[in-house]
């Protein structure tokens, strides 16, 4: 039993390397100095022996392969060095971010589970009859809406013109809220990206659910329940749902992984201080060390996800096992 | 020993899933027709000044005009020939890498497969949007570069599917007869395995095409396309760093051309739903 | 007390006017004023700033330098109350205000002013050493209260450059830090001797910074100010429209001006500033080499079509000999022209001929077809480049605009921001910051084909008037022969085109009057400064 | 919830309970699909009387499943339209509320359905899911479940059951399952328990172990057994009555012995002929019922049978024949003319065949196999390293020219590894495959056309997007032997060959139903002009009707061309009519070797006996064989057991020999060879079983 879901191991350590390699290799190959970041927006105005100066406290003149190694050494040892822009450490930046973005796709990740299995469930449990038929077309369409305009039009439809959320943040800036008002505070900041992220997971649960209970529901082993003389309901609940939702939780893994890294769009329509928006403003400031190390948390986060997801997957499945 | 099973025969399409192909295939073509007769329909050109810039709807403008008074109607005709194209050329790069690599993987599933699989797996493991993103700037900012990254972060996906069936395929026994008749391994590919695996491919790649044309607009969107490619995405993209949104220009600015888009991804699902129904009908 | 969230809708749409300038009906005080700015700031003291704008701005609300710009942008005496120089403006004497003290309660002296331009000298900073390049020796005395600064050379812009810029720290806190570069930072890094201090610092998201009572110029009007950190334009709008800030530090782009004025108690400051918006191209190489290429070119570029479709009229046209028509030194004799049949004939009579018909001129058998590169995260200057390629075609170019990625852009306008390293553009749209227009003198930087002069000659320009002239004026001490001598390479650069000038945009801010509004907007600096804070009969 | 509150197994309360009886009067299941409707069953009568075990016989296809899932309310409607009447223990079933049904089910009826891999919940513990079969009828607390679900576990013969109740589905073998699924089914003591087809899916010997466990339980707990069957073999054993069913309706019915001995319908008289058996005289070929069974798609009007029936007359079609009194006891059948039917030899002949110039068998050696192992490296993860399936370790073989090999064994012990590898689908671990002396050359080429296949499944074996001409055509096409004119002309004629008409030539597999497209799977293998054909389990998957059409092409065929067929099949009876020697494997071993005569008439190896003895005579006068039935399972290929590898199972085993010593295949009297022991003994020394098995004449 100890080897449940380890199993992919190697697969997530591959991953790993190459992410980490994809960081170091990607930004340096961009075109572009990244001297202007470190020194601000003055660089212009700067003698050549200053530049020379900062290129080589910040080791940019070491050849690639001791780079290559450095990165190595610093990702290991969680030391992730400084932002060249703000000269902050980027291990502070990022366990401020990391929370914001948890909080946005953990909870739309649980409410939209809520919602597509149940939803899903249903679908499936009426499937052909109307209720299915309109669900399966709604659920296609909210597929197909592109994140940031859902954002941009909740902003501009309850957060401008109803004013009943706030339009932008994690938290009223400067507010001396403490406890309740303050978890009142983040929350309803965090409902419109919540709102949108939600949205745009539940028809993927969704579709998985109702695939997942039609594939169960036409499995030779209800029929044996039925035979039992177990009720609808009891079909519904005790087998059918048991048995689908194992790959939901897989889904909703890699749905995790997925809104992660999707909080790039959400975070920057929202201005939510998260690390979407940490890798957005990185990548479009070249500031390598921060993109660096929010990339490879967002692959982190990933593997993570789906970790987790290999190690319930057996709990919920015993064919998993392994003994 | 084997239980001889009986099989009613394929499963025509349910009626309904086959309906909600159609009204897609309506919806994809009224788009192409735009794109291909764009210049008719358009009643600017829509990289001209013909109007005061911010300009709300009129009967010159029926949508108003952008921030340099061009015509955004004439915009919203013409951005369906980029989207569309970018969609579809995305797509079509990632058939073409998704169905090679699926096919081989699922035909030699012992060492090139495993291999083919395991950059399969690391692709679609490694967080999506960020690499886009960070792709896309690495790049720069170009239609090609666009196509080319969607193209190649999107293949994975469908390689699986498609490896999973050639992988059953292989292993069918009129695959395995054709083996013990001397073919090699072409013949069963080309024979046995691609035309079977077509009706498959196809509808992952017109699914392909919905999410490409939902990453474009994205990319378009944060800046990370080309801006000055009348795209839906780009149009926003002005949209957004000219405030519109919140402003009441939302509706004439913003909200069309995220329609267009919905339109345009929906139109491609609801064929792609049609086509998978088909083939494995869970209706 | 005013509650920010209530104030913002007790002015309805119709009590908006249309005059988008300061008005005083406005609130002249508040106990909390809420600012949004666009991008973290860090802890904002001298060496952690981030942002020559405005992030040097809220460092100069903690920190008092020796003169002050007022209203018109010129320097005027502040901590030091009178400053005097020598005949040939190399020796510069400081009388410091009596009785200042750091919000620490330590009393500022002279001693502490020859420190901190010691420090900057010996510690670098982009921004403070390079100010004090010049400076060759600072004495100080604090019986006299006196410093004195002695240049190396012909400084006369030093009072604007150094006087005004340059932030004077307290020794008690910075004599222990040896390496201001390893060190870490806290609020309490933060003293200064200003109308605000740092009070708290949540990274990422506000500032917030509280009045000091005892400001030596009077206790500032807004007893705090919070600073919020947005990640964008579009957040800090939306906040200001919902009434969750009541001034926003970053400038409000053209097209926001008239949608804003009006709304609820908003308003809008709005007045010159010195950045200025350009096209390049590579002089040194043909086409551009000629200068009937460069000329025709100016002539096609209508400036006030872009002024006001791309700025919808709030920016200021460009002059053609650089210098902003708002400053004394400017040659009203020069004035730009627009005049594409003029510049068609230009380019006809030096032998430009579209000799296939295909509506693209030839020069050396080649097709005038050009990249005009921009970069992309810079909306409005991607329209200028699309504007700019439309008025072009009009004299026969071919021009394709490329826009690509900030650093790109740069790496090929000036690559390794260094102009050794050559140039790998043929046309590019360009802009310098504010510093650059405000000292008139630092023309010749750009203009000038000796690099170390023209360090930012951007375009490899090459004049031998130009050159001699504008390196005359840079020690020009007197200052009529200054004024002169700048007038006349005014009409020169006008002549001679080493870029295309397009606009000065103009500064507009947006805020709440119903929560505060005597704010002060500087000419070239706009109204994020301690001035805007002060009452007025501090202000100078 | 209304419980019986009686403890398992007290015959006195089961007793009580046993006045129920089902009784269905023209019952009719209709289909709706979005393309047509099927006419699943088409009026059927049938009634069970309490104690008595009920076979209900028929091919795939012919409406039992349906009909008895009717009883239980299980049909799915829509799409299935239920007209008629049920009633059971005199309560009206169809139509009864969804409440009350519950009620019933698994309390008064249980069922058992066929395939035990997929019939149990694979989320739920064994014992839970017992638990809640009687825990949904009766208030008992999960204890007492508990401890009635281990009892029931032990009394369907699950080894260890207070072990094995917490453990999860996919830890049971196939038997055990359907172990599993028949306690279920008797949790609460039913009156009634519909098994349909329970042992289908199971080798033979499992298939024995599960019918005599059924017999045993009836017997105890006097309920009433509906069994649903294709296979007359196993109906004869356990069945009371017997009704046989074709296109949804019921054809004859009555006592078992009346029902196989003396038929009154032809289609009965046609099953009983055409089935392969070990128990009887070997005739040359093999009667067959001509043609398919359909679906029927429209209101029957006439008899189902008619079109296949040698009796047809005009009468047939002019209206459907209901069941009429046809012998003693109620014997009953829906045929015009059972008068006529007598004991089926006249109705269905042994067809002579004219083979022009029969090709005979030589001794000439095709393929020779040389110490051949296969072993497929286990990759799982927890797997030890270097572990692998032995699916073939080690055999022996010659195939003679223009013979027939049959070879024998349970589901996994290696037959189709063997097959695959002669055909070099499967590359040899160790030793060697001589085709012709030259050693087997598994890349592409022509040189592969020698040895070719005919698979099980004769619906994937035919790319389904292809026309037949095309894929008759394909050895020649690979190979580009002639013009597309000659290659169409051959093909017609291969066709003509196997019995389909060439006019068809032009369709696509699907219209052709699996017996057809086993011919033309015979008709492909043909085109590439092999020297071999292995035939893995080639008339497995078809009907009873359908299987010896294909069993007499396929030896026609050899002697038409002097072909060497290796026909794998699981069950001796088969391979018996087909064979001129016989393989038995297990574990990937050849276990005995021998003649087909000797085989079935002294088969030496314990486990040829056995498999032998596990092989069900259609005939409830039979003499049963009384050899132990085979106990457990096949052990895990991977780790075989040793000395002797079926030591495990084995009823004569000597402790100290048999688990030590590796038996080695050698040969005992000529052209014999044996891996035994105890061959010697068991000749001479009588075994605890001393009948010799199916000696019936
Ligand atoms: N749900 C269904 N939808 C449509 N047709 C069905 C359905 N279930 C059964 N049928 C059809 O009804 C007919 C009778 O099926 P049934 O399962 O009763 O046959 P059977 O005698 O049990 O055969 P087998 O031996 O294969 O189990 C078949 O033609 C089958 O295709
Ligand atoms: N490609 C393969 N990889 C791994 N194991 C295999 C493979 N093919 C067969 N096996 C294993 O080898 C053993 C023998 O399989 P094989 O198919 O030859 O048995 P069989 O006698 O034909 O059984 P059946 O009657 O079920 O067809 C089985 O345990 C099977 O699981
Ligand atoms: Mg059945
Ligand atoms: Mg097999």
């Amino acid at each position: 039993m100890r080897r449940i879901g380890l199993k992919n191991l190697d697969r997530y350590l591959l991953v790993f390397v190459v992410a980490v390699s994809l960081n170091f290799l990607l930004p340096r190959l961009m075109p572009g100095n990244p001297l202007a970041l470190i020194a601000g927006v003055d660089v212009g105005l700067m003698t050549p022996d200053e530049r020379a100066e900062i290129i080589t406290a910040v080791g940019l003149d070491e050849p690639l392969l001791t780079q290559f190694i450095d990165y190595w050494k610093a990702v290991l040892t969680f030391d992730l060095g400084f932002s060249y822009k703000s000269g902050r450490p980027i291990v502070e930046m990022i366990t401020e971010r990391l929370p914001w973005t948890l909080l946005i796709t953990v909870g739309s990740l649980m409410v939209s589970a809520v919602i597509g299995i149940v939803l899903g469930g249903w679908s499936a449990w009426r499937r052909g009859k109307k209720t299915d038929l309109s669900m399966l077309t709604g659920m296609i369409s909210l597929q197909s809406l592109p994140s940031f305009w859902l954002g941009m039009l909740l902003i501009s439809v309850f957060a401008v013109q109803l004013g009943w959320f706030p339009s932008f943040g994690a938290e009223t800036p400067a507010s001396s809220y403490e406890g309740m008002a303050r978890v009142g505070d983040i929350l309803e900041h965090a409902i419109l990206p919540i709102v949108t992220l939600t949205v745009l997971s539940i028809p993927g649960v969704y579709m998985t659910m109702r695939y997942s209970m039609l594939e169960v529901l036409g499995s030779d082993f209800i029929r044996t329940a039925r035979a039992k003389g177990a009720s609808e309901r009891r079909v519904l609940f005790g087998h059918v749902a048991r048995n689908a939702i194992a790959p939901v939780v897989t889904f909703l893994a890699i749905r995790f992984a997925f809104a992660f890294g999707g909080s790039v769009i959400i975070e920057t329509v929202f201005s939510y201080p998260g690390l979407g928006r940490l890798i957005f403003e990185a990548v479009s400031g070249r500031d390598y060390p921060v993109m660096q190390a929010a990339f490879l948390v967002f692959t982190v986060a990933v593997i993570v996800a789906n970790l987790v997801a290999d190690l319930l997957y057996p709990v919920l499945d015993p064919r998993m096992r392994v003994e | 020993m084997k239980l001889f099973t009986r099989r009613p025969g394929r499963r025509p399409t349910p009626k309904v899933a086959k309906r909600l192909g159609i009204v897609g295939g309506v919806m994809i073509s009224a788009l192409v027709l735009m794109a291909v007769f764009a210049p008719l329909l358009a009643p600017y050109d829509p990289t001209e000044r013909v109007g005061a810039p911010f300009q709300p709807p009129s009967a010159e403008h029926w949508l108003g005009t952008n921030d340099v008074g061009q015509d955004l109607l004439s915009e919203l005709i013409y951005g369906a020939r980029v989207s569309l194209t970018v969609g579809i050329v995305a797509a079509i790069v990632a058939l073409i890498l998704g169905t090679t690599v699926g096919v081989l993987a699922g035909y030699y599933p012992k060492r090139l497969g495993k291999v083919l699989m395991q950059s399969v797996d690391v692709i679609l493991i490694l967080p999506f949007l960020p690499l886009l993103i960070v792709l896309a700037a690495y790049l720069g900012r170009s239609l090609l570069n666009t196509i080319v990254v969607i193209g190649v972060l999107i293949w994975a996906g469908p390689s699986r599917v498609i490896r999973s069936q050639v992988l059953s395929l292989r292993s069918r026994e009129y695959v395995l007869a054709s083996r013990t008749m001397g073919a090699p391994d072409r013949w069963a590919i080309v024979r046995h395995v691609l035309p079977r695996t077509a009706l498959l491919a196809t509808g992952t790649f017109v699914r392909a095409v919905s999410t490409a044309i939902l990453l474009e607009a994205a990319l378009s969107f944060l800046g990370l396309g080309d801006p000055l490619q009348k795209s839906w995405g780009s149009i926003l993209f002005w949209a957004q760093s000219r405030g519109a949104f919140l402003t009441p220009a939302w509706k004439w600015w913003v909200l069309p051309p995220g329609l267009m888009i919905m339109i345009a991804s929906l139109g491609f699902a609801l064929v792609a739903f049609a086509m998978e129904e088909r083939i494995n009908p869970r209706l | 007390s005013s509650d920010t969230d209530d104030a913002t809708t007790t002015t309805g749409g119709d009590g908006g006017s249309s005059d988008t300038t300061t008005t005083t009906e406005g609130m002249t005080e508040a106990s909390v004023l809420r600012a949004a700015i666009t991008g973290d700031e860090d802890t904002i003291n001298p060496y952690t700033y981030i942002s020559g704008f405005p992030g040097w701005n809220l460092l100069m609300m903690q920190y008092d330098s020796l003169m002050q710009l007022d209203a018109n942008g010129e320097p005027q005496p502040w901590l030091a109350e009178t400053v005097t120089t020598n005949e040939d403006l190399t020796v510069w004497t400081l009388k410091i205000v009596d009785g200042v003290t750091w919000h620490d309660g330590e009393p500022l002296t002279a001693e502490d002013v020859e420190f901190s331009l010691e420090y900057f000298m010996e510690k670098a900073t982009g921004r403070f050493s390079r100010d004090l390049s010049s400076v060759e020796d600072v004495t100080s005395d604090d019986t006299t209260n006196e410093v004195v600064i002695t240049l190396g050379a012909t400084n006369p812009s030093f009072d604007l450059v150094a006087l005004a810029d340059v932030p004077i720290i307290p020794e008690q806190v910075w004599a222990e830090i040896d390496t201001p570069g390893e060190a870490t930072y806290d609020i309490s890094t933060n003293v200064g001797s200003g109308p605000y201090m740092l009070v708290e610092y949540e990274a990422e998201q506000f500032y917030r910074f509280e009045a000091n009572p005892d400001y030596f110029r009077g206790a500032p009007q807004v007893d705090e100010l919070v600073v919020v950190v947005f990640a964008d334009d579009s957040g800090a709008l939306a906040a200001i429209r919902s009434g969750e800030v009541d001034v926003n530090f970053e400038r409000v782009s053209p097209e926001q001006i008239d949608l804003l004025a009006g709304q609820g108690g908003l308003e809008i400051a709005q007045g010159p500033e010195f950045t200025t918006q350009m096209i390049n191209f590579d002089a040194s190489k043909a086409p551009f080499d000629d200068l009937a290429v460069r000329k025709a070119m100016s002539l096609a570029i209508d400036a006030q079509d872009i002024v006001d479709t791309v700025f919808l009229g709030a920016a200021t046209v460009g002059s053609p000999g650089w210098v902003h028509p708002d400053k004394a030194v400017y040659n009203p004799a020069v004035q730009p022209e627009f005049d594409p049949a003029a510049a068609n004939a230009m380019l006809d009579d030096a032998g430009y001929a579209d000799s296939d018909g295909d509506g693209v001129r030839e020069y050396d058998g080649e097709p005038m077809a050009f990249e005009l590169i921009t970069n992309s995260s810079d909306s409005l200057r991607l329209r200028i480049a699309e504007l700019t390629a439309e008025m072009l075609a009009e004299i026969g170019m071919d021009i394709t605009v490329a826009s690509v990625e900030t650093a790109t852009w740069e790496e090929a306008v000036w690559p390794g921001f260094d102009i050794n390293n050559g140039r790998n553009y043929d046309i590019a749209t360009w802009g310098w910051s504010a510093p650059i227009q405000a000292n008139t003198i630092r023309v010749a930087e750009l203009v000038n084909s000796d690099p170390s002069i023209g360090f930012l000659n951007l375009t490899g320009f090459s004049n031998p008037d130009v050159d001699t002239l504008s390196a005359a004026l840079l020690t020009e001490a007197d200052e009529a022969a200054f004024e002169t001598g700048i007038m006349e390479l005014q009409q020169l650069i006008a002549d001679n085109v080493p870029f295309v000038m397009l606009a000065y945009p103009d500064g507009a801010y947006v805020y709440n009057a119903d929560v505060y509004s005597d704010y002060e907007f500087i000419a070239g600096q706009g109204i994020v400064s301690k001035l805007s804070f002060l009452p007025d009969s501090a202000r100078p | 919830m209304t419980s019986h509150g009686s403890p398992a197994f007290d015959p006195a309360a089961t007793s009580a309970a046993h006045d129920a009886a089902l009784e269905i009067r023209d019952l009719r299941v209709r289909f709706t699909t979005p393309t047509r409707t099927i006419h699943a069953v088409n009026g059927v009568d049938l009634d069970v009387a309490p104690g008595e075990v009920f076979a209900l016989v028929g091919e795939s296809g012919s409406g039992k499943s349906v009909s008895m899932l009717s009883v239980m309310g299980l049909v799915e409607s829509p799409p299935a339209e239920v007209t008629g009447s049920i009633t059971f223990g005199g309560r009206q079933l169809l139509g009864l509320p969804r409440r009350e049904m519950n009620a019933i089910r698994g309390r008064d009826i249980g069922m058992v359905f066929q395939d035990p891999m997929s019939s149990l919940n694979p989320v739920h513990r064994v014992g839970r899911q017992i638990m809640e079969a009687i825990r949904l009828h009766e208030a008992v607390s999960k204890d007492e479940a508990r401890k009635r679900a281990i009892d029931l576990l032990d009394r369907v013969g699950i080894p260890s059951a207070s072990r094995r109740v917490d453990d999860y589905p996919h830890e049971f073998s196939g038997g055990m399952r359907q172990r599993v699924m028949i306690a279920i089914a008797l949790a609460c003591n039913p009156s009634l328990l519909i098994a349909d087809e329970p042992t289908t899916a199971l080798d033979v010997t499992i298939q024995r172990q599960i019918v005599t466990l059924v017999k045993d339980l009836q017997r105890d707990l006097g309920m009433s057994v509906i069994w649903i069957t294709h296979d007359l073999g196993v109906v004869a054993e356990i069945a009371d009555r017997v009704a046989v069913m074709y296109g949804g309706r019921i054809m004859e019915r009555g006592t078992a012995r009346a029902v196989y001995e003396d038929a009154t319908h032809p289609y009965t008289t046609g099953l009983l002929h055409s089935i392969p058996r070990t128990d009887n005289a070997l005739t040359e070929w093999l009667p067959e019922i001509p043609g398919t069974p359909d679906q029927i798609t429209e209101e029957p009007t006439a008899c189902p049978f008619h079109a296949r029936c040698p009796l047809t007359e005009h009468d047939c079609t002019s209206g459907v024949p209901v069941l009429e009194v046809a012998g003693p006891d109620g014997h009953e059948s829906a045929c015009l003319h059972h008068t006529s039917v007598g004991d089926g030899d006249m109705l269905w002949p042994i067809q002579d065949r004219e083979i022009p110039d029969p090709v005979l068998p030589s001794d000439d050696p095709v393929i020779e196999i040389e110490g051949l192992k296969v072993h497929f490296p286990i990759h799982r993860h927890g797997a030890k390293r270097g572990a692998a399936v032995r699916a073939v370790d080690g055999i022996d073989l010659t195939i003679r020219d223009a013979t027939t090999l049959g070879v024998v064994g349970e589901s996994g012990c290696g037959k189709s590894t063997l097959g695959r590898t002669l055909v070099g689908l499967v590359e040899p671990t160790e030793g060697r495959v001589l085709v012709h002396g030259e050693p087997l050359d598994s890349s592409s080429g022509p040189h592969r056309r020698v040895v070719q296949m005919i698979f099980q499944d004769p619906f994937s074996s035919m790319n389904p997007g292809m026309r037949v001409a095309d894929i008759v055509a394909e050895p020649m096409r690979i190979h580009g032997i002639g013009t597309p004119e000659d290659r169409l002309s051959r093909v017609r004629d291969l066709l003509a060959s196997v019995g389909i008409s060439p006019d068809v030539a032009e369709r696509y597999p699907h219209e052709f139903s699996g017996g057809q497209r086993q011919r033309i799977a015979i008709a492909r293998a043909l085109a590439a002009d092999p020297d071999v054909i292995v035939c893995d389990e080639p008339v497995s998957a078809l009907d009873v009707s359908v299987q010896a059409q294909i069993v007499n092409l396929l030896r026609e065929t050899q002697m038409a061309t002097g072909i060497s067929l290796i026909f794998i099949a699981h069950d001796l009876a088969v391979v018996r009519h087909i064979s001129h020697e016989i393989a038995v494997m297990y574990l990937g071993q050849v276990v005995e070797r021998a003649p087909r005569d000797a085989i079935y008439d002294e088969p030496l190896h314990p486990y040829t006996k056995a498999l032998l003895a596990a092989v069900p005579a259609p005939s409830p006068t039979a003499e049963r064989s009384t050899a132990p039935t085979l106990e457990g399972d096949l052990p895990d290929p991977s780790d075989p057991p040793s000395g002797c590898r079926f030591h495990t199972r084995c009823p004569v085993a000597v402790e100290g020999l048999c688990d030590t010593d590796v038996p080695e295949l050698r040969i005992v009297d000529d052209l014999r060879w044996v891996s035994c022991h105890l061959v010697e003994s068991t000749i001479e020394i009588t075994p605890p079983s001393p009948e010799p098995v199916g000696s019936g004449t």
